[in-house]
């Protein structure tokens, strides 16, 4: 069968890895055979692998980029050797010629966290805020959209701000840090992904504290389990495996018969998914 | 860097200031660290938060204490981070009752229960050490490569095991061991000092702790004194190994999870903690309790800069700056007591 | 005194022993023994194999063929262990201490006294108290290993053989860093223990050794076995003849000195001391003493003198507290052993492995590394072909035994270790050179050729330093001898005329006395 | 590890199977390891699929021959990583124009221009390094304590300068020097092999290399015989940050942007090249040959395995394996051409 190479910025972070498992089982659903590449964090990887790629003559190539400015040289080099690229996730705008782009924007995902903290405290409300790694472009478009929402509003108070660097132990630690740092429990404490939101969890445990909304992102299983037995308050939905699905659709109908999408950027706009809501995540199958 | 780190057994007949302050250089340094920290951000030395500092160290110091032994032998280990994540899947998968019930919660989460997962995440600690002390005695390939390898091959093994998501949800009795108490004491801390008093007694005062002295002082010397080197540098790696099933095991109980990327990065923190703590990265010169004041030495930093809510940015900066000046505070009031 | 004599088996027979080296067959087909009881002087020239026959003997290399007979009954060692289970116990050339650890545990390292686990410092500590008063090593048994002289090094090494139970004690060049007073007491030790029926092997280059305390001798040439017997049987001349295969004076003797009226070198009131911190451990105390240009001073001294001190201390390689060193009669400023060489002034250390030698580099790269300004072309580009002929003029001239100029400097023996170092500062021409022992571990036919050689310098206006734990050396040697004690400078005398027993007295006064 | 490694002028002056195996080990090894992927996927052996391995491996490959300087002196650099991303935002900063037009992209891009952005690269590698090495010299804190600290100041210091996000965009004459040929040879690949050859000249023919070697063989005899070692000791970190700010330069081009977080775990990669083409840990003891060899191994290795499609998790556990194995041929082929 023909190749399609499918590239994910790190197979070390479960969200990716289920992006993948999407891309893999897209591909092959459409007769296709997909090139597994795992950018682990870099760009400079990820760009070696679209090259391999290229050389290896594959037909297509969905990505969900590691960092959109450096990965363009890399996608323009595709473009030019007359493969088609879908983007998923995140988009390269400064790259013309792309196929199209799937997505749910980061920004759009912090402002959607922003959204709920001002719909569960309309009279304002004390935030703890975990930020991603430092200097990654998620972290850093999900804590923009956050303060898009939150800055500006006198009665909303970031009071605590740090990175946990996406980890599940710094996000305990960090959180345990600010609890002991402020002077009272913050009402909101917002993580950037679902595993510092899981840490945080356990340090709010530890403290015996109730009644303190913590907010999630990305939707994992065990983010999702939580929700439903009340651990955390929500998470982000951002529908990575639908996005996938239908990058790899884009990308398949181009190549069996050459039509382009009706429009070049498709966005999925992401939900908060609470209690309420749980039956719209994706992955709610995969929680037992 | 002739003249640091302090041999246990070293004593001047005659009492002098700079051999006291070069002696505890690395104490002196955390307790001056301390007090800006009290000073400039009083909460930080509210018990709850001391507490959370020593919580926090308690997995990092269990691996500095075997890393201890290792950069004794003038070895490495940079696996650390990567074994402790393989081993704390395993020890999360043995904890559920396999990897098809994963996401369970609660109750209904017993598996094989905690001790049986504490065994299979030490178990799988030793036999990874083994296999890096087998490769650098038996295939003669230097501790720093053998174990930069060993972080390649454990990650990915952690990832093929996890399938890349995470496990958790464990019973009470096994989260006790991470998240439990006994009165104001977390757990944790608790076996981190008790391994540290432990092993400060190997060290010390046992034959087997001598010889890991006298392999890293000169091991031809000690080859030719008829020491079994490489059963002893095996026997340090294996150790190294014990020390990161039992850190998998409390972490996976701390966070009530265990993940493929659990333990990044602290291949440096663990080895800046020892070194800190006055160990000679040439072997030979070191003492367990030295670790413990390096442990609690980035751990506090840690603490209190977050507590203080600098931009973690800026903190990166301090951190770099701070290692290095704790590091020459050492070797300088080490290079007062002798001159050369 | 027990001999072995043919119906009885000797304590200890190897037969036909081969050992090669990459490019060097370092012993062949060689036989030895040795009876119960016996001093068995072990001798040979650098590089003959001595060292390499006795680690087959105590099991730290193995032989490529060859066997090993104990009492008459074959044994193989294959650790070290083995053989010190054996009682076989060996005091290596190089010294195998672990420098950051005590005395009392490097002498028992291995063994360590105590309970079935857990070690007893204080037991062990006890025991190297009383054995090292047995060898007079005044030192606490808590010191560390790395804060010692050489000499003490050396000792705490014979400390450990003497702590094992031992039938066989092996000495291979146990006396080279020790001075006359150390090397009675080692005497006295190695004839107690005969007295006990222990055997020792017993390596050195000091030949005169071998008559006042051997029983029997064994000849090593080239790696082949040349001859054995019985030492009362035998003259100094007898034994050199076999090992170089023809005679050789056993000292040089200068005819005429070549000290000229010119001050080549001047050290006024040198004082350095141990700790920065404490006035009363001085080191060097208020040294001075001139070396004329051409002329050759030596410094004779036991111990712990301060010679090395003294030495380091002009070169730039220790600081001072206070002193003056004045070149030409110029006061310099000498931070740095850069600056020293800057001033025309070369050191050969004492220690050459560790302070002089890069073992694995080249002999080329080794013996040039000083005198970079002579072999460097455009650019400071090396120019091979000059370094090549620097090389190839000091193999001539020091006759430097080895393969060819890219041969390892690890992999020569001990003596031609030796000559390579002297050869490095030897191409820096140097107005004036300090040699501190430098003739430690080399063989007699060496001694000799670089006894000449440093006459051969002060002819032509080096102004030298000779320090030696040997009085004869410095005795055949100097144009004037100043002695040292304990970090002061004791006398200062005529070379022609001095005797061993003026200098003796000299070196265990307390106070100077005046010349 | 006393027989590892190859000094610039060892020879035996017979021919003899084993030294010639000894003395090519990691070719040897590396020629097999393309063998063996050649003949899985033939595509491998590509001319453009090797000029791929070879451009992917020139960052990394000018990194390592700044380490090989710095491990040939028995230091190591774990800053490496860290400073490229520093050099890079501010080169990238400096080809903008400032801050201001960070994202500005095409023509309107031209700030001050490709030659003083990779000035300012340059410079602030010099004088990353240079501080290094000032602390390495006078304040004696070991290498890797320094570079240590370096590493996290440094990543901080990026993360500052760029508010955490990336800057690109650059003109055409800036990206050259990262994405263009000369005829097939792409450019980064042809700066790669120049450095090389020229440091190989440094090492083995210069003055200042013999010195190199000399004092990572025995630092004290390299005083006594006279040789300013501290000076040394810092040259070879300033090297390095020479290398590491043309890395910063060449990569910047490369994926037309600079970001916080590159270069991020270089140091392990640069590391594990320079050892696995035979320098020596201990110092003393290596070849930029070698170097060379052992980065274009690393390259082979993580493209073929990815030419193949094998599954990441599984690639990780095979490098892991092969970087041990590497070495261990290289040792073994050694340890028999000493035994003759
Ligand atoms: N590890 C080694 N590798 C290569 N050659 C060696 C090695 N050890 C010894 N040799 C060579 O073997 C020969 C015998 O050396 P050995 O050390 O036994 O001499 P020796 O008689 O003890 O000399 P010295 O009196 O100088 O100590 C020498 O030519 C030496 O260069
Ligand atoms: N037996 C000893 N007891 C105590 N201190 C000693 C002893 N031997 C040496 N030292 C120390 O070493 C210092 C001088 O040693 P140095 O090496 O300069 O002497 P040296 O005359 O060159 O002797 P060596 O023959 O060992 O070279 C002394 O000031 C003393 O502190
Ligand atoms: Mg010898
Ligand atoms: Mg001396």
């Amino acid at each position: 069968a023909d190749k399609i190479l499918a590239s994910v910025p790190g197979l070390s972070f479960p969200f990716f890895v289920h992006m993948m498992n999407a891309f893999k089982a897209e591909i092959g659903k459409q007769g296709y055979e997909a090139v597994e590449s795992d950018g682990q964090v870099s760009s400079p990887k990820q760009t070696a692998d679209i090259e391999a790629a290229i050389a290896q003559g594959v037909k297509g190539i969905v990505i969900s980029p590691n960092e959109v400015d450096a990965m363009a040289p890399a996608l323009q080099q595709a473009v030019e050797a007359g493969i088609p690229v879908v983007t998923v996730d995140r988009r390269v705008p400064s790259v013309e010629g792309i196929l199209g782009h799937i997505g749910a924007d980061n920004v759009k995902g912090g402002e959607a966290q922003g959204n709920l903290i001002k719909q569960l405290y309309p009279d304002g409300a004390t935030i703890v805020n975990l930020q991603g790694q430092s200097g990654a472009s998620p972290a850093i478009d999900r804590n923009k959209g956050l303060h898009n929402v939150l800055d500006g509003d006198a009665k909303y108070k970031i009071v605590f701000e740090q990175t946990a660097g996406f980890a599940r132990d710094k996000g305990l630690s960090v959180t345990e840090a600010a609890l002991s740092g402020l002077a009272e429990p913050p009402k909101v404490i917002v993580a950037a992904n679902d595993d510092m939101a899981l840490g945080a969890m356990e340090a709010v445990k530890a403290r015996n504290l109730t009644g303190i909304t913590i907010i999630g992102f990305d939707a994992l299983p065990e983010a999702l389990a939580q929700v439903r037995d009340g651990g955390l308050t929500a998470t982000i939905e951002q529908f990575p495996g639908q996005q996938s699905a239908l990058g790899v659709q884009t990308l398949v109908a181009f190549l069996k018969d050459g039509t382009k999408p009706a429009e070049q950027v498709h966005l999925i706009t992401p939900v908060a998914v609470t209690k309420d809501n749980l039956n719209i995540a994706e992955r709610l199958g995969e929680v037992k | 860097m002739s003249t640091t780190g302090l041999p246990p057994s070293t004593r001047d007949t005659s009492f002098d200031a700079f051999g006291f302050i070069a002696r505890f250089a690395p104490l002196i340094f955390l307790l001056v660290l301390m007090a800006i920290f009290a000073i400039m951000e009083p909460r930080f030395l509210s018990s709850i938060n001391l507490f959370n500092v020593m919580r926090q160290v308690s997995i990092t110091g269990l691996l500095a204490i075997g890393m201890t032994f290792v950069i004794l032998t003038a070895g490495i280990d940079l696996s650390v981070g990567s074994l402790l994540a393989f081993a704390g899947l395993v020890a999360a998968a043995v904890a559920k009752g396999g990897m098809q019930d994963r996401f369970t919660v609660g109750d209904d989460a017993v598996g094989y229960g905690w001790p049986l997962a504490a065994l299979a995440a030490i178990i799988v600690g030793l036999i990874g050490g083994y296999l890096q002390g087998f490769s650098i005695t038996r295939l003669k390939v230097p501790p720093f490569v053998v174990t930069l390898g060993g972080m390649s091959v454990f990650r990915g093994a952690a990832l093929l095991f996890a399938a890349g998501g995470p496990i958790s949800g464990f019973d009470k009795a096994f989260t006790w061991w991470g998240q439990g108490k006994i009165g104001p004491v977390p757990v944790p801390v608790i076996i981190f000092l008790v391994a540290a008093a432990i092993a400060h007694v190997v060290l010390r005062y046992m034959r087997f702790g001598r010889r890991v002295y006298a392999v890293g002082g000169n091991p031809e010397a000690a080859r030719l004194s008829g020491l079994n080197v490489n059963a002893i540098i095996c026997s340090v790696y294996v150790i190294m190994g014990f020390f990161a099933g039992l850190g998998a095991f409390v972490l996976s109980a701390r966070l009530n999870s265990a993940e493929a990327v659990a333990g990044t990065g602290y291949e440096l923190t663990v080895i800046a903690s020892v070194v800190i703590g006055g160990t000679s990265l040439f072997g030979g010169v070191g003492t367990i309790f030295g670790t413990v004041i390096g442990t609690i030495l980035i751990g506090v930093l840690l603490n209190g800069l977050v507590l203080m809510n600098v931009s973690s940015y800026i903190q990166q900066i301090i951190i770099g700056v701070i290692i290095v000046l704790a590091v020459a505070f050492d070797t300088f009031a080490k290079s007062r007591r002798k001159r050369g | 005194m027990q001999t072995s004599s043919d119906d009885v088996p000797p304590l200890l027979r190897m037969t036909g022993i081969s050992k090669s080296f990459p490019g060097v067959k370092a012993l062949e087909n060689v036989d030895f023994a040795v009876g119960t009881g016996e001093i068995h002087a072990f001798l040979g020239e650098n590089g003959a194999g001595k060292s390499t026959l006795l680690k087959i003997l105590s099991g730290a290399q193995a032989p490529d063929s060859g066997t090993i007979a104990l009492d008459g009954k074959p044994v193989v060692f294959a650790t070290p262990q083995e053989a010190q289970r054996s009682g076989i116990v060996t005091i290596y050339q190089e010294f195998t201490l672990a420098p950051d650890m005590s005395i009392a545990e490097n002498v028992f390292v291995g063994r360590e006294l105590g309970s079935r686990f857990f070690v007893s410092h204080r037991q062990m500590e006890e025991e190297t108290r009383k054995l090292s008063k047995r060898i007079g090593l005044d030192r606490g048994p808590a010191t560390r290993v790395r804060d010692m002289a050489v000499a003490e090094q050396q000792m705490v090494e014979i400390a450990r053989a003497l702590s094992m139970k031992s039938r066989i004690i092996v000495m291979d060049e146990p006396t080279s860093a020790l001075s006359r007073s150390e090397v009675e007491k080692l005497y006295a030790i190695i004839r107690a223990l005969k007295a006990d029926g222990i055997s020792t092997i017993f390596v050195t280059h000091r030949l005169d050794e071998v008559f006042e305390i051997c029983d029997s001798f064994t000849v090593l040439r080239d790696g082949h076995h040349v001859g054995q017997g019985r030492v009362a049987d035998t003259s100094i001349e007898g034994i050199i003849r076999m090992m170089v295969g023809r005679d050789v004076g056993l000292l040089a003797h200068r005819q005429d000195s070549s000290a000229t009226a010119e001050v080549a070198l001047e050290v006024r009131n040198l004082t350095r001391r141990r700790k920065a911190t404490d006035a009363s451990a001085i080191e060097l105390h208020d040294v001075s003493f001139s070396v004329h240009k051409g002329e050759i001073l030596g410094i004779a001294g036991l111990v712990g003198a301060g010679r090395t001190e003294s030495a380091r201390a002009i070169f730039g390689a220790d600081r001072l507290d206070s002193g003056e060193v004045l070149v030409g009669g110029r006061a310099v400023a000498i931070a740095s052993p850069a600056d020293a060489i800057a001033h025309g002034i070369g050191l050969v250390p004492e220690d050459r492995k560790q302070q002089a030698l890069f073992l694995g580099l080249a002999i080329r790269t080794n013996l040039s590394m000083a005198a970079h300004d002579r072999i460097t072309g455009w650019g400071s580009f090396i120019n091979v072909r000059r370094e090549k002929d620097l090389v190839e003029d000091y193999r001539r001239k020091l006759n430097i035994r080895m393969t060819s100029d890219e041969q390892l400097v690890g992999n020569l023996s001990g003596g031609n270790q030796q000559k390579v170092v002297l050869a490095r500062w030897l191409a820096l021409r140097p107005g004036v050179l300090i040699v501190d022992e430098p003739t430690r571990g080399i063989d007699v036919g060496a001694k000799v050729e670089v006894h000449n050689l440093l006459i051969e310098m002060a002819r032509e206006g080096i102004a030298i330093i000779v320090i030696s734990s040997e009085l004869p050396e410095i005795l055949a040697l100097a144009d004037r001898i100043v002695t040292m004690r304990e970090g002061r400078v004791t006398g200062n005398v005529p070379g022609p005329g001095a005797t061993q027993e003026q200098l003796m007295t000299l070196m265990t006064l307390s106070k100077p006395k005046a010349a």
